[in-house]
């Protein structure tokens, strides 16, 4: 019979206080005599080794997929803030004369462009510029849709008001919004993902808002308030902590989709100029090529890194959201 | 019922107004220079002229004003830079049929081939080694993750290089219409099958499940008549929605096969700042997006006999 | 009493696997099922009732599985079956199952009527017209009035109550020779309990059904229940026949169940009560389970599992204090005349 | 459908093109689209044509005459065309009477046509009457005296479309006359609204003339049988046109495909079409393949349009990168020379052309080639021969003036690097990378210590009036195209009022946003009045073409040795494979001559390079020998 | 029962309604009774009956739609000033059905227990003195509060429920099902804390439950409730020895014995609310004799006297 391993100190008293007694050597006769009855002993008996976050990492350390996919961004991530640092890294956007459209050679590991720069930095900073597009677009798009999606879930008045303004924002479209804001601020990473937070909090603070619906009236939040407790303390100790499953899930996904809608941003002639690398611009200048099969990892490298990143970034936050989940928790 | 329905399409007349009226300002914001052809070569009393022709020197609620009052009377006016002098309402006629019969094509594919894949890999988590659902999944993230466009010229790419498919559509040789289905219709069975398959495992862990098995209910029957009926309430909402979702088009995929359909018709408009186009196109959308919702929950009512409308939830 | 077996469990061990830890659910039982009978199985939550019932249908969740032991019906040795179609033979047909919950055990979408005929066709091999009126007939066998508008109605017009009726009619419309109740009331109301288990009674009596009752709640089965098992930590440590156990319990567990009845509780003074919590059965258990919470516990009881003593031919008991070595202890007092005391008590 | 098949089936010549952008409107008196003067072109003809080297011919205008003084112009209407409509079936004859409905509807300022400015200043009174016709717009037909702001409209006093110097004398005569005296006038007349319209059609149209195929009438080559926007367009050959055995194309088919740009060439090398314009840089892989070396070929250098870099003299951009210290560097002469000169155009214009930049360089403003005088072209007239001759990019001189303003500038209190700040619009394919290009060139050569090229983007649409319109650059590319035959036509963009390229006219008290111009040293302040003094000494010329030409000349002459401006390009659309032989088609580098199908065959096989740089050549060289000749006759 | 036992609380008519105006759905209709200052006070009812939804008044968590709740002579419903509110805060408590639905998951046992502290501005040490003295008046560990509510059993959570009651030191608890989601095993561990804590602290109770032994076991006073209207409400001892209302009698013999003799003798009676024939006839809520309510029409009342009971 496979036997349980006692991981942590809370364990270890549990061991101890049976262990205590089978260690002494009892005679035959002592055998039928009363143990020692010690009620907390039973108290302690429905014990386990639980604790969230443990097991939280506990279930997603044992997905080896996501592990594996995990490794590969950090890995990714890291190697786009050590890039630049590397010795012989060039400015991405340094153009070598004579150097057009090279196939990957030793020099250039990804080739170089039609104007020739070499594809390999320029990936590299455009990953650098596209995570962290996705990233503040995640953060934003987190903050404040968990703040509204709290409020707009818990406090009934505003419940009706928050769903008219989601059912407004959502129909307005967000190429005009891109647009009209491209006029106002200069065209940017800073203005792409100022347009992109605009709107992408609208779907969190829903996804929120119907995840608080359904929490609210548990038991422990009516206790709550039977106790006393200020609205506020409620939302960040009762409700917040519910949230983080659903929550990393979404922060995981915004990131793939923030880089996805950089391409189609782009795609439309609105993204961050040339001169910025970014993957949309990659790809775009990539996609011009493409049908040239000679030219075709032009738009091949920056199309494989990308699905590499988004892939690992939705596979990794998709099992951490399980794994956050304690219905998926050994208890 | 009807009188729920009723309240609901007064509740989104009033959405639709304000959603109207928003854009309606947003897009006075833009610069002039955008409602003419040649500004770079006309005079001011020309633009000043040209601005009247729009009705855009008057102040805003003025503006607004005569924008309503036309549109009670059925007028959405006519397109300035887009087609000139064609009425809005021509312009969005002309490109609907086209998005939706490719829209629905693929929809209907999807359906056809999500829901199975939905259920095999459903079944699939049942077995030991679990390889249908792990391919399945395999393919769902991908899809997923990996965004629209990136694929999308992947599929032009290998479609045309290698399977030598046409680049561009053309009516009357069905073969052409393969690629663009197939990149619209992708996206739709990644989503039907996902959600199927989690609702499927969900309800597949019920008790009236366990009920049914006790009762000797084959396992083919209980995923059949039992399981999937159940899973597919929650998605009969989508449906129409991405039945609506194919009258928008999509940018890319006519773009890239140079479809004439709404796809893009938006940004286009935009971009040139046609703004009695861009007032049309989001009424339009916006109208039938919350018929969709409205329509959404009509069917889940008719599919699910526990829902009844106009009533709050009364207790259990 | 000439009994024949009909059911016969030897030495059944159950495991489940959970994210690479193993749950010791069922820990070597041996128990016969008799023609005829109702036998109620009462033990707190947890201790395995549900999985050991559930290993006679094939219905144990993917993650256990039967890692020893045998179960006879007919014969055959069901912890052999694995497929499908093995399994297929038994449930409904043979053995027939009550669950639990009333709210959630039948399918939301389905008209009670078709839900019922499933198991008509099933099983009785009728169809189409013939097959209705079976439904109706077990419906108002159940007690439920108008059963032609009833039948074409969804489970959420039904009140708890009724729902419990309708799942009892589904079990018992596949003509089982043995009907498996886990916890067929405990989501219910008092009253609504008391009909729903004479129900039961009624139906065993009708179609010469074997009943297994599960239940928590030992008050519930003193009416229906022919032999009691009452089971701790996937074991069961007493069985012998309804008066036996009540009124000569012999293990002090089942003391302490028959004591923490507030039926049986005085205004005034303490209930008995049962400290502590059972044992986590990830964790190897040594000895008897319940000797942590025992405060009638021996020595050894932490270092030996004891064996089953025999009481009567019909009542055996898991607990060292049966031993003759062992010193003797009294069941607390007010269970102990429980005959003369109850009677007297409920009016 | 369009099909796999060659160009030309069962005889007949049908020829396939891809294209991204959809026309607006059909109306082509209304229109200043290129996409919409494309189909137009084809669809209507004009008083006169081009034959291939650019030489004028008569087309709906069978002769013409001028009076003494260039104030009258009288031309001969071709008899026997007719007006037909998508159908085919005739619907009228064209008369003279169609050029005056055509004015007036074009001068009609209830129209708000974008070519109006075309009869500005030309044609006798057009301009008075679209005022006058404003007037009563505004002020709804006299009834009111001030706008919506309430502000005073100022009446007009009235002017009747019979005070227009456009009269059709009887049908087949037709007479314009002059605001002033204007020798080019017959250059003018190839635009879109001196085309001639049925009047009573376009009324019975109203509104809705050309807003598809059926609602206009056609009479010219061809007649758009098809017409489904987004999708396609069909150009049938007119069975009823004058010229028509100088129509050798059938069919021309127009399918609609928003990623023609990538997917033009892979459509072309399927045989799919039979032209499509390539990005430069497909160029080296087509290059290197035998099997599309063949098929590639380049695009004739279009001298419509000429390219040059402007300074601005009235930066309005953001204070971080410190316009007041390029303001100091801008009116420094010797630090504008030294960019003048630093700029190594060629290695910039190799992001478009990569073979031969060279053939693109502009050395002037206005293009060689554009237009000649007395035998001699524009640019070779005294003061530009030079210029022209040469090329500005000089590492040493623009060292030497670096030195000079380095000095000068640390003087005045300037600090370094200058910041120059380039703005590009990114919707326009490869501008982005040319900025870049010169970014890095500029900073090699004269060292990152003296400038930084900050290279910044613009919004994609309205870039002109979010960027140079409001001076928010302070270096930048800038083009303009030419509207007729003369040497003026070109100083529109440095013009004294309302300039929006440099800014460098700006009367001092005159406000812009919320800064008043006063930013122009006095140094500059004199320079641009001296410019002027030229022009308007030139343009007071109006009746001896070379003088007229030998002023501007030196007008422009002057504005280059300034470094005001730094002449770059003309422009090309680059790299394209074709089956057309465009040295066929009809030339002139204004109006609707390059748009015409008229005169072209498809041919069997695709031309290569080295044919057109041959035919190129040979078309250079005839094209002199033919302008010699006309100018004899 | 002697007069002068002081009132604690008093609900006088309440009603209690749900759903929109449209529908509206009147879980309680009309209920009055008083509670007296240290009873336990039992309300017993079938499911869906509206116990909940008269606890949840008194907390004042479900808005109250007519009639009115006084506390010590108070009025507690409606609108009330900030300083009763926080004063009602402290004094009315809740206990509820289900032990872990009720306990936040995600926090620890420390700050569960403690959280009624939070709004009091008082000192950590004296927090954790309080935590820890809470946990042992319950009979949980010390240690425990450091972990979470997932680590504990039913009867365990329950307690750490009551402990967080019991920390904000209240006067009145309302009691809703403690013990009908737990192991009959463990429910006399909670039954047996209640009656300690009620010794040691004179606590009120209101106790809800819809079974009858167990409010018989704990209750001094207990009320029926059936379908929103209270039926019967009397001294525990009368009640089981007269019960007068046909509902009443019915949930009696409804009472598992564990006792398979008695048991199997047993006599259910089902109540059948058709042999009201209340559109000819209101019931009124009477006082059939000192302290005894019933819920019945003059005819029924005299009718159901004569009956013997059972
Ligand atoms: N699928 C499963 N995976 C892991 N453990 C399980 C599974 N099913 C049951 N168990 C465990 O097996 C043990 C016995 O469970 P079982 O459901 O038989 O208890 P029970 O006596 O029926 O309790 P209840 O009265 O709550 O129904 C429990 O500890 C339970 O946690
Ligand atoms: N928030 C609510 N909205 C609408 N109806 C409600 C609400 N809460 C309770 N009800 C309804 O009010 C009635 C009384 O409910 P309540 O929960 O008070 O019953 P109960 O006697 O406590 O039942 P149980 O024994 O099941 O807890 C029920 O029919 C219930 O459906
Ligand atoms: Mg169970
Ligand atoms: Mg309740």
């Amino acid at each position: 019979m496979p036997s349980f391993r006692f991981k942590d100190h809370k364990t270890q008293q549990l061991s101890q206080s049976v262990g205590e007694v089978l260690s002494r050597n009892y005679s035959e006769s002592e055998f039928f005599e009363f143990a020692p009855y010690d009620p907390t002993a039973g108290e302690r008996g429905g014990y386990s080794n639980y604790s969230y976050w443990g097991s939280t990492l506990r279930s997603f350390a044992q997905n080896k997929v996501a592990m594996f996919f995990l490794i590969l961004m950090v890995g990714i991530l890291a190697f786009t803030v050590v890039e630049p640092m590397l010795p012989y890294a060039p400015e991405a956007n340094t153009i070598y004369k004579g150097a057009t459209n090279l196939a990957p050679c030793k020099e250039y590991w990804f080739g170089t462009n039609s104007i020739g720069q070499d594809l390999w930095s320029q990936i590299w900073s455009g990953v650098r510029t596209s995570l962290l597009i996705g990233l503040a677009v995640a953060c934003v798009e987190a903050v404040l849709g968990v703040i509204m999606g709290v409020l707009w879930g818990y406090v009934r008045k505003l419940d009706f008001l928050f769903t008219e303004i989601y059912n407004i924002f959502d129909n307005v479209p967000q190429t005009l919004v891109v647009i009209i804001i491209s006029y106002i601020l200069r065209p940017g990473v800073s203005t792409m993902i100022f347009a992109m937070c605009l709107t992408s909090w609208l779907q969190t603070a829903r996804l929120v808002r119907n995840q608080v619906l359904i929490i609210r009236d548990r038991d422990y939040n009516l206790a709550s308030r039977c106790l006393g407790t200020a609205t506020w303390r409620i939302m960040v100790k009762n409700l917040l902590p519910y949230l983080v499953s659903i929550l990393t899930l979404r922060m995981a996904l915004a990131i793939p989709a923030a880089i996805g809608n950089e391409v189609f941003i782009t795609y439309i002639g609105l993204g961050v100029p040339l001169e910025i690398p970014t993957l949309g611009n990659l790809i775009k200048a990539g996609q011009t090529v493409m049908m040239e099969s000679t030219l075709s990892y032009q738009l091949f490298f920056p199309v494989i890194i990308l699905s590499i990143i988004t892939i690992s970034f939705y596979i990794v936050g998709n099992s951490f959201a399980d794994a956050a989940d304690p219905k998926n928790h050994v208890k | 019922m009807a009188k729920y329905i009723f309240k609901r399409l007064l509740r989104s007349l009033l959405t639709l107004f304000i959603i109207v009226t928003i854009v309606f300002s947003l897009l006075r914001l833009m610069p002039i220079e955008g409602y003419f052809q040649n500004f770079e070569k006309m005079s001011a009393v020309q633009v000043e002229l040209g601005l009247k022709e729009l009705g855009l020197d008057k102040p805003l609620p003025a503006q607004l004003l005569d924008f309503y009052s036309d549109l009670l009377h059925g007028d959405l006016g006519v397109s300035n830079k887009y087609r000139r002098n064609v009425p809005v309402t021509k312009i969005i006629a002309e490109k609907v049929p086209v998005s939706m019969a490719i829209g629905l094509t693929s929809l209907g594919i999807a359906l056809a081939v999500g829901l199975p894949m939905g259920i095999l890999m459903a079944r699939s988590t049942r077995t030991k080694h679990k390889i249908g659902d792990k391919l399945g999944t395999a393919f769902i993230v991908l899809i997923q993750a990996v965004p629209a466009a990136v694929y999308y010229l992947v599929i032009q790419f290998y479609g045309t290089k290698y399977l030598d498919l046409p680049m561009q559509i053309s009516s009357g040789r069905p073969v052409t219409y393969i690629l663009p289905i197939l990149s619209l219709a992708l996206g739709n069975i990644a989503y039907y099958a996902m959600w199927l398959r989690r609702y499927m495992v969900d309800e597949s862990n019920k008790d009236y499940v366990k009920l049914a098995r006790a009762k000797g209910v084959p396992a083919s029957a209980i995923s059949r008549k039992h399981v999937f009926r159940n899973a597919f309430v929650p998605l009969v909402q989508f449906i129409p929605t991405s039945v609506i979702l194919t009258l928008m088009g999509s940018l890319y995929v006519e773009s890239l096969y140079s479809i004439p359909g709404m796809g893009g018709l938006l940004v286009n408009v935009i971009q040139r700042q046609d703004n009695t186009v861009v007032q049309g196109l989001v009424l339009f959308y916006a109208a039938i997006s919350i018929l969709g919702l409205l329509v959404g929950d009509i069917l889940m009512a008719i599919v699910d006999p526990r829902i009844t409308f106009g009533k709050k939830e009364g207790g259990r | 009493m000439e009994t024949e077996t009909i059911l016969s469990v030897r030495d059944l061990d159950v495991k489940f696997t959970l994210r690479g830890q193993v749950l010791h659910a069922i820990r070597g039982i041996s128990l016969d099922v008799h023609r005829g009978e109702s036998l109620a199985i009462v033990g707190e939550s947890g201790s395995g009732k549900s999985v050991f019932t559930k290993t006679f249908m094939g219905l144990l969740d993917s993650n256990g599985s039967v890692t020893a032991g045998e179960i006879r019906y007919n014969g055959q040795d069901l912890a052999g079956y694995t497929t499908d179609q093995q399994w297929r033979t038994i449930r409904g047909r043979e053995i027939a199952m009550v669950m639990q919950d009333p709210m959630t055990s039948l399918n939301p979408l389905k008209t009670i009527g078709d839900q019922i005929e499933e198991a008509i066709v099933l099983h009785q091999g009728l169809k189409g017209a013939e097959a209705h009126a079976q439904v109706l007939k077990v419906l108002e066998e159940v007690g439920i009035d108008q059963p032609e508008r009833r039948s074409k109605q969804y489970p959420h017009e039904f009140s708890g109550g009724m729902r419990q009726r309708v799942v009892i009619a589904i079990a018992v419309a596949c003509r089982p020779k043995i009907l498996i109740c886990d916890e067929p009331t405990t989501a219910l109301d008092v009253t609504i309990q008391a009909q729903i288990l004479q129900l039961i009674k009624d139906l065993q009596k009708k179609y010469d059904l074997t009943t297994i009752y599960i239940t928590h709640d030992l008050g519930v089965v003193a009416n229906v229940a022919d032999r009691i098992a009452v089971m701790y930590a996937g074991d069961i440590v007493e069985i012998g026949t309804c008066e036996e156990v009540f009124y000569d319990p012999k293990h002090p567990y089942t003391w302490a169940l028959l004591s923490s009845l507030p039926q049986l509780g005085v205004k005034g003074e303490e209930l008995y009560s049962i400290k502590g919590t059972p044992p986590n059965l990830f964790l190897e258990v040594k000895g008897d389970a319940f000797a942590p919470r025992n405060p009638h516990a021996l020595k050894i009881d932490f270092v030996e599992r004891p064996p089953y003593f025999e009481v009567s031919p019909t009542h055996k008991a898991r607990t060292w204090l049966l031993d003759p070595r062992a010193p003797k202890v009294e069941p607390p007092e007010h269970i102990k005349h429980l005959r003369e005391q109850g009677v007297n008590r409920h009016v | 459908g369009g099909g796999d098949e060659g160009g030309s089936t069962g005889g007949e010549s049908v020829y396939r093109e891809l294209y991204s952008s959809e026309v607006e409107t059909l109306n082509y008196l209304y229109t200043s689209f290129t996409n919409d003067y494309r189909m137009c072109a084809n669809m209507v003809d004009c008083l006169v044509e081009y034959d291939p080297y650019g030489v004028m011919k008569p087309a709906l205008a069978e002769s013409w005459e001028h009076n003494e003084d260039y104030t009258e112009w009288t031309f001969k209407i071709r008899q026997g065309v007719k007006w037909v409509n998508a159908q085919g079936e005739e619907v009228a004859d064209v008369t003279a009477n169609d050029w005056v409905s055509a004015a007036k509807w074009v001068n009609d300022a209830a129209n708000n046509s974008s070519n109006q400015y075309m009869y500005n200043g030309i044609v006798k009174n057009a301009q008075e009457y679209f005022n006058y016709t404003a007037y009563l717009l505004e002020s709804e037909n006299g009834t009111k005296t001030t706008d919506a702001d309430g502000n005073p409209i100022e009446p007009v006093p009235e002017v009747s479309f019979d005070d227009v110097g456009v009269k059709a004398v009887d049908d087949y005569t037709l007479v314009y006359t002059m605001a002033s005296p204007c020798t080019y006038f017959p250059s003018v007349l190839s635009y879109t609204t001196y085309m001639p319209v049925y009047g009573p059609f376009l009324e019975e149209q109203g509104e809705m003339f050309g807003v598809d195929n059926q609602s206009v009438l056609y009479n010219g080559a061809y007649i758009m049988s098809e017409f489904e926007p987004q999708n396609h367009r069909t150009l049938v050959k007119n069975p009823t046109y004058w010229d028509k055995d100088n129509v050798f194309i059938d069919k021309l088919e127009f399918r609609y495909n928003a990623s023609a740009t990538t997917l033009g060439p892979e459509s072309f090398l399927r045989g799919e079409v039979d032209y499509a314009e390539l990005d430069a840089s497909l160029l080296s892989a087509w290059q290197s393949d035998p099997e599309k070396q063949n098929q590639l070929s380049a695009s004739r250098p279009s001298v419509a349009f000429s390219y040059f870099f402007c300074f601005n003299f009235e930066p309005r951009f953001d204070e971080s990168l410190d316009p007041d210290n390029w303001t100091l560097a801008v009116n420094n002469e010797n630090f504008r020379q030294s960019i003048f000169h630093a700029l190594d155009r060629v290695n910039a214009l190799e992001v478009v052309e990569p073979n031969t930049p060279e053939n693109l360089l502009n050395n002037t403003i206005t293009p060689a080639t554009f237009t000649e005088a007395a035998g001699l072209d524009y640019t070779q007239y005294p003061a530009l021969k030079a210029i022209s001759d040469g090329d500005s990019f000089d590492e040493a001189t623009a060292l030497d003036y670096k030195a000079k303003a380095v000095e000068e500038l640390t003087a005045a209190g300037a600090s370094f690097p200058i910041q120059m700040y380039m703005r590009y619009n990114p919707a326009t394919t490869n501008w982005d990378k040319e900025c870049q290009v010169i970014e890095q060139q500029l900073e090699g050569l004269l060292g990152t210590d003296y400038i930084d090229v900050v290279v910044e983007a613009g919004p994609s649409t309205n870039f002109l009036s979010m960027v140079r319109r409001t001076g928010d650059y302070g270096f930048m590319k800038c083009n303009w195209g030419a509207d007729y035959a003369d040497p003026q036509t070109w100083t529109d963009p440095f013009k004294s009022q309302d300039n929006s390229y440099n800014f460098m006219a700006q009367d001092p008290n005159l406000e812009i946003g919320q800064k008043p111009c006063t930013n122009k040293s006095p140094e500059t302040q004199a320079l641009m009045e001296e410019y002027y003094a030229l022009i308007d000494a030139a343009k007071a010329i109006t009746n001896d073409d070379e003088a007229r030409y030998t002023a501007f000349a030196e007008a422009e002459a002057f504005l280059i040795e300034h470094a005001i401006v730094v002449p770059f390009s003309i422009s090309s659309s680059g790299y394209v494979a074709t089956r057309l032989n465009v040295f066929e088609a009809q030339y002139a580098p204004y109006g609707m001559a390059l748009q015409c199908f008229k005169f072209q065959k498809l041919r069997e096989e695709p031309m290569g390079l080295e044919e057109f740089n041959s035919l190129y050549d040979q078309w250079l060289k005839d094209r002199t020998a033919a302008i010699a000749a006309a100018d004899a006759e | 029962m002697s007069e002068q036992r002081k009132k604690l609380l008093e609900v006088q008519d309440l009603q209690v309604t749900f759903g929109t105006h449209l529908h509206p759905f009147h879980a309680v209709k009309g209920v009055s009774f008083d509670i007296y200052e240290g009873e336990t006070f039992g309300l017993v009812g079938e499911s869906g009956s509206g116990k909940t939804t008269i606890g949840r008044a008194i907390i004042r968590i479900n808005p109250v739609s007519g009639g009115q709740v006084l506390y010590r002579g108070e009025r507690i419903s409606g609108r009330i000033s900030r300083e009763l509110d926080r004063k009602v805060t402290r004094q009315i408590q809740m206990i509820f059905q289900d032990p872990m639905a009720s306990l936040n998951e995600r926090a620890k046992v420390d700050y569960i227990v403690s959280e009624g502290l939070y709004g009091r501005h008082i000192g950590e040490a004296e927090r954790q003195e309080k935590v820890a003295k809470a946990l042992a008046d319950v009979g949980l560990l010390p240690e425990f509060a450091s972990r979470f509510p997932h680590e504990f059993s039913g009867g365990q959570r329950q307690r750490i429920g009551i402990a967080r009651s019991l920390i904000m030191d209240p006067d009145f608890i309302i009691a809703d099902e403690p013990i009908s989601a737990l192991d009959v095993s463990i429910r006399a561990q909670v039954l047996n804390l209640m009656s300690q804590l009620q010794k040691e602290r004179g606590l009120t109770y209101l106790f809800i439950a819809h079974d009858l032994s167990v409010v018989r076991f704990i209750c001094d006073r207990i009320a029926v409730i059936h379908k929103g209207r209270l039926v019967e409400l009397a001294e525990s001892e009368e009640l089981f020895a007269h019960p007068l209302h046909p509902y009443t009698r019915a949930l009696l013999s409804a009472i598992p014995l564990p006792d398979p003799i008695a048991e199997k003798k047993k006599k259910l009676l089902v109540y059948d609310p058709s042999i009201h024939h209340y559109d000819q006839e209101t019931p009124l809520w009477q006082e059939i004799s000192p302290g005894h309510f019933l819920l019945a029409s003059e005819r029924e009342a005299a009718e159901w006297q004569r009956e013997p009971s059972r």
